[in-house]
């Protein structure tokens, strides 16, 4: 049994195997470091980052659903320069790829944000979070008014030259217009999805469970929606997805590729257990040995629908 | 902090609506520092993403326990799990009690599985104190014969009055502090060395977030050190995703703190309560 | 402890109690009643409908997945006349209300089968399903697009003086957009969801696990999105809501009446139990009654955000 | 139709991969006609909304019990429950097996959990005949002891030959039905009395689907009626969800037919099988 070939490129971004952390899941990474060792990851993504510091939103900030969770954390973060010096020196002893998520609050913050990583040889791609349900400035329209998303992209496109990962807005009627605009902009891959908007309420107070009132829903509970908006994307452009939403298992991870994905993104599941994503990628490497598919390329969009 | 899949050594009812759950844990429980937690992924609860977060009772080689009460669909489906059944642990968790300081004379304030939480604290302290429990009825009231054998002496307040003095437990305390403070006052002869005793005293708080404000509020009110372990909603519990952050005070306002990794334990000076 | 009152007017259509079936997940009404006090129920909703027979979807059409499932049933039935002939006279010994939903391939489609029905007196009301996820004509984009959405609302419109539901797509972006023009199209009130696009694959087989290779999601699984959109639906529009979406329990239905529904819809919730709609009854019944809440008007939408 | 809250009466290994859950049932219980089954909301699964179909193995004030393979998460999750344990039931459901004509001799052919679901009619035919019971190994050959004290000659295939003849249980069954069909050629003078006696052959069959179809096929060719019970997945198992469907022939072409409510037994000539 020959070793898979379990590589994937997005752009200059090299990873070792097809599988990433989803942005806000994984902190900025050495919050798990102790329990994952990172060097196994085929790229970290780490949480949303903006020009300035950003509190977020006030508490409750997640909320636990049937196969899945609320969150409406609201993007607090250190801001670029906080990030580059009290994160990206952690990342010298490491040698995984790094993916960081990037949001603002207007066109001008996202290519800011943009041009100040741009300079950094540590990162090697940038997420574009236009997706985010939990900010109430621009975020949410960024992703689902196709003009605004354009302008977005091409803001963020023309101050690096980082390869640019746009992570798409879920709720929209049909995921292909934004897909096919971000290949059109110059991205260099789309990611699919961003937790899904949402809303508990406590009927006891008739307060919602979240201080933010509405929020995401990630985990098993909206996989199947995540396979399909993969599936459908697949077929419109032909640059690289990462597809996430509810990924636990290899056999999940194996569900989005085979739907067209080319990389996974492991998130609420590392909350379930952290184990997940190095449990994802043996399972695929060892799925892929055993039917003997030699590589990731073989594999992805064979779905036979 | 460890993974480790743990094992059901002991699991029974311990008293009034709380059960104590023991479990294997040689990679954990040797590092557990008083005022850590586990964070537990329930068994049989396939359809929860999260675990649940819970302060370490006892730990040691032969295996670490926790004390919960029944409160929801986690701890619910948690009273069903077997001797023997696997229960996969992350821990220790979080930034515990801090040992007293040099000369310091602790005091303890708990309510509800604060008492849990206190314990090792109470265990490993070298000096021995006085203990304030409080709880709503006296089945609330955990583990005072334990905290006797320690060396403490417990002071006990429960809403109903079933058990000790009647009332809130931090009325119990009140009377405690001001009795230290005026007694003191009234045996020295001048005021330094009064002062100086009841100074000495460095209160550490498990309970209700009501409770803990209280316990804060004296302690900031008489200059005494408090530290208080917060219970907030977690998902993570690494400090990772940011579900469980309190304000924390700084030099021009405030920054969010994570009660999972920068505490459970914080200093009281430190913490911005809101309303 | 009074009885609260549970009452609820959706145009001309009363129910005795708020809670109804979700259409497709209750047969025509026979099919539950040897389990099922149909009577109990403040209607029965069934099956969608079309002027003519039609076959439906190839098998397998349905697949469980984690908190909810897929179904991909695609609208089969006996047609406008064959409804009327095989399952009206079914209700003659019920007094419970009863909701017809009805779907077309196209517009014409729509107001011939709202027009067969307006003449049946035992039908309460018509819902106007422009968001099967199942069908591949016109089907989905009636409940996406939103001047197609208006065309068909107001062609059927014009051909019934029954009270008209309009069953509204959970995939777009802005769900205001389309409860408005419900509203202005003169719909008596709107249902909110019905089950999300979706899909699933076969790992082994490389195969969607639904012959129709996409469906619909539903169940627990979807509920926090469905809280969502009706509780921003609520704020947009005055005439009623049915909420549906993963409603199990009394406290799932109120949290949906809260967020600002008039009535709600059991769902997948009949297959798990068929006792399920009824339970939910007494349990709301129950609760309002220990809470002293003497009607649901006194409830809806009074969630605090 | 009823829903009953049963409870374990017997939950063990009963050959092979197969368990016996046997469950009280004192409403659906004496209401089950052979072929028909029960639908089984599977405890502790709770992120599974749908309930898993079984065919009653035996039935009667006592209880109901099922024969059941592990095969996917809710049968393992079945494997768990312990005796006392309530389980949700719908059932009786279906329409079963119809008893064999007047003057007609049954044959029954299955496979897998076929044998259990063919139990009751077994039992309850008026007539014996002969069993055909196929396996992979002889571990999936159930009840064989059990029909054998029926009264029934039971005949054995398995595809590795560990029980009974090697291959498939079709091939058993084509032999003995060509040695019934020459058999009474050979022995009579004319043609119709013959014929009338292997006319009289009836065929009730329960296993995969390939071996439904096979054994349709044979019966269809030869001019004999088959029944047939189709595994089809459901969701609501009352015929409201049209989940189920298979085809069934009509005069212009064919129709859906629910396997939960109209089937799951179908007569060999009305199934238009899809390839
Ligand atoms: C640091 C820490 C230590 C704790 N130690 C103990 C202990 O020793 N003994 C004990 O009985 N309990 C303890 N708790 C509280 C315990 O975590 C909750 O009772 C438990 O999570 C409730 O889960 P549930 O599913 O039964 O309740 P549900 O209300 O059904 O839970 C739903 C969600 O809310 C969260 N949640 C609910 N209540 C709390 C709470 N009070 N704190 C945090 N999250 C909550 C759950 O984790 C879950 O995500 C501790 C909490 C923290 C933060
Ligand atoms: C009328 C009828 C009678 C049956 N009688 C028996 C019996 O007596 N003993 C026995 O062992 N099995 C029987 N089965 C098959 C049994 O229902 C399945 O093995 C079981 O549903 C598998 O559930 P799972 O969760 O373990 O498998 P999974 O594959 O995890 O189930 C996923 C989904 O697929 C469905 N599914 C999977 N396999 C089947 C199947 N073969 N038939 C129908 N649905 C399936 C499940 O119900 C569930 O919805 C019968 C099926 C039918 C339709
Ligand atoms: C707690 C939490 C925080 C998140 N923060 C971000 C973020 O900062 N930026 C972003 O693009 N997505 C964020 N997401 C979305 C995830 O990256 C991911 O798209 C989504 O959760 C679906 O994947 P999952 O179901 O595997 O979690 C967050 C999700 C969670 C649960
Ligand atoms: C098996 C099945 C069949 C359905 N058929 C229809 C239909 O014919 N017409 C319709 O408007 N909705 C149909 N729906 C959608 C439901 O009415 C409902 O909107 C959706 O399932 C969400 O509610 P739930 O989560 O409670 O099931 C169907 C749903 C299921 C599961
Ligand atoms: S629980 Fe995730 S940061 Fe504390
Ligand atoms: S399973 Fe629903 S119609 Fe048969």
């Amino acid at each position: 049994m020959n070793k898979p070939d379990l590589k994937v490129r997005i752009g200059s971004l090299e990873m070792k195997n097809p599988v990433t952390v989803a942005s806000g899941t994984f902190g900025y990474g050495p919050e798990y470091a102790g329990l994952v060792d990172l060097d196994r990851l085929g790229a970290i993504t780490v949480k949303g980052i903006c020009t300035e510091p950003h509190v977020g939103n006030a508490t409750p900030r997640t909320f636990e659903t049937a196969g899945g969770m609320l969150n409406a954390i609201g993007l607090p973060g250190p801001g670029a320069q906080g990030f580059i010096k009290k994160y990206l020196p952690f990342y010298e002893k490491y040698s995984v790829p790094l993916i960081v998520n990037i949001w603002g609050k207007t066109v001008e913050d996202y290519s800011r944000v943009a041009e100040i990583f741009n300079d950094q040889a540590r990162i090697g791609a940038l997420e574009v979070n236009v997706s985010c349900p939990n900010v109430k400035e621009g975020g949410a329209l960024y992703g689902t008014d196709v003009n605004l998303f354009r302008t977005v992209v091409d803001a963020v496109r023309v101050r690096t030259q980082k390869p640019l990962i746009v992570k798409l807005a879920p709720n929209v009627a049909d995921i292909k217009v934004f897909a096919r605009a971000a290949q059109e902009c110059g991205a260099e891959a789309v990611s699919i999805m961003n937790s899904y908007p949402a809303m508990a309420i406590d009927i006891e107070t008739r307060r919602p469970q979240l201080a933010n009132r509405t929020g995401g829903l990630s985990g098993p509970a909206i996989k199947p929606i995540a396979v399909k908006l993969v599936w459908e994307a697949a077929r419109a452009i032909t640059i690289p997805i990462i597809g996430m939403g509810g990924i636990y298992t290899p056999e999940d991870a194996l569900e989005f590729i085979i739907a067209g994905a080319s990389a996974v993104a492991v998130g609420t599941a590392s909350f379930t257990d952290p184990s997940s994503a190095v449990r994802v990628i043996e399972g695929v490497e060892a799925w892929m040995a055993a039917k003997g598919i030699g590589s990731i390329a073989e594999l992805r969009g064979t779905v036979q629908a | 902090m460890k993974q480790e899949n743990s094992c059901v050594l002991e699991h029974r009812l311990y008293q009034g609506d709380y059960r104590l759950l023991k479990l294997s844990a040689p990679l954990i429980g040797p590092l557990v520092q008083p005022g850590q937690f586990v964070h537990v992924k329930i068994p049989r609860l396939e359809q929860a993403v999260l675990r649940r977060p819970f302060s370490v009772f006892k730990a040691d080689a032969s295996g670490l326990s926790i004390l919960y009460k029944t409160v929801g669909k986690g701890t619910a489906a948690l009273t069903t799990v077997a001797d023997g059944e696997p229960v996969n642990l992350i821990g220790p968790l979080g930034t515990g009690f801090p040992t007293a300081g040099n000369g310091k004379t602790p005091v303890l304030v708990a309510g509800g599985y604060g008492n849990a939480a206190l314990y090792l604290q109470a265990a490993r302290l070298p000096v021995k104190g006085v203990a304030f429990f409080g709880g709503r009825t006296s089945g609330d009231v955990l583990c005072v014969d334990e905290f006797e054998a320690l060396g403490w002496e417990v002071r006990i307040a429960t809403d109903d009055g079933s058990l000790g003095r009647k009332g809130f437990v931090t009325a119990a305390l009140d009377e405690w502090l001001a009795e230290q403070e005026s007694g003191v006052r009234s045996q020295g002869a001048g005021g330094g060395e009064q002062n100086e005793t009841f100074q000495s005293l460095e209160l550490f708080a498990c309970g209700p977030n009501a409770m803990l404000r209280a316990v804060g509020d004296r302690a900031l009110a008489k200059g005494l050190t408090a530290w208080l372990s917060m219970d907030r909603n977690m998902a993570c519990g690494v400090g990772a995703c940011l579900t469980c952050v309190i304000k924390r005070k700084t030099a021009g306002g405030w920054e969010w703190a994570r009660c999972c990794k920068d505490g459970p334990v914080f200093n009281a000076e430190e913490i911005l309560w809101e309303d």
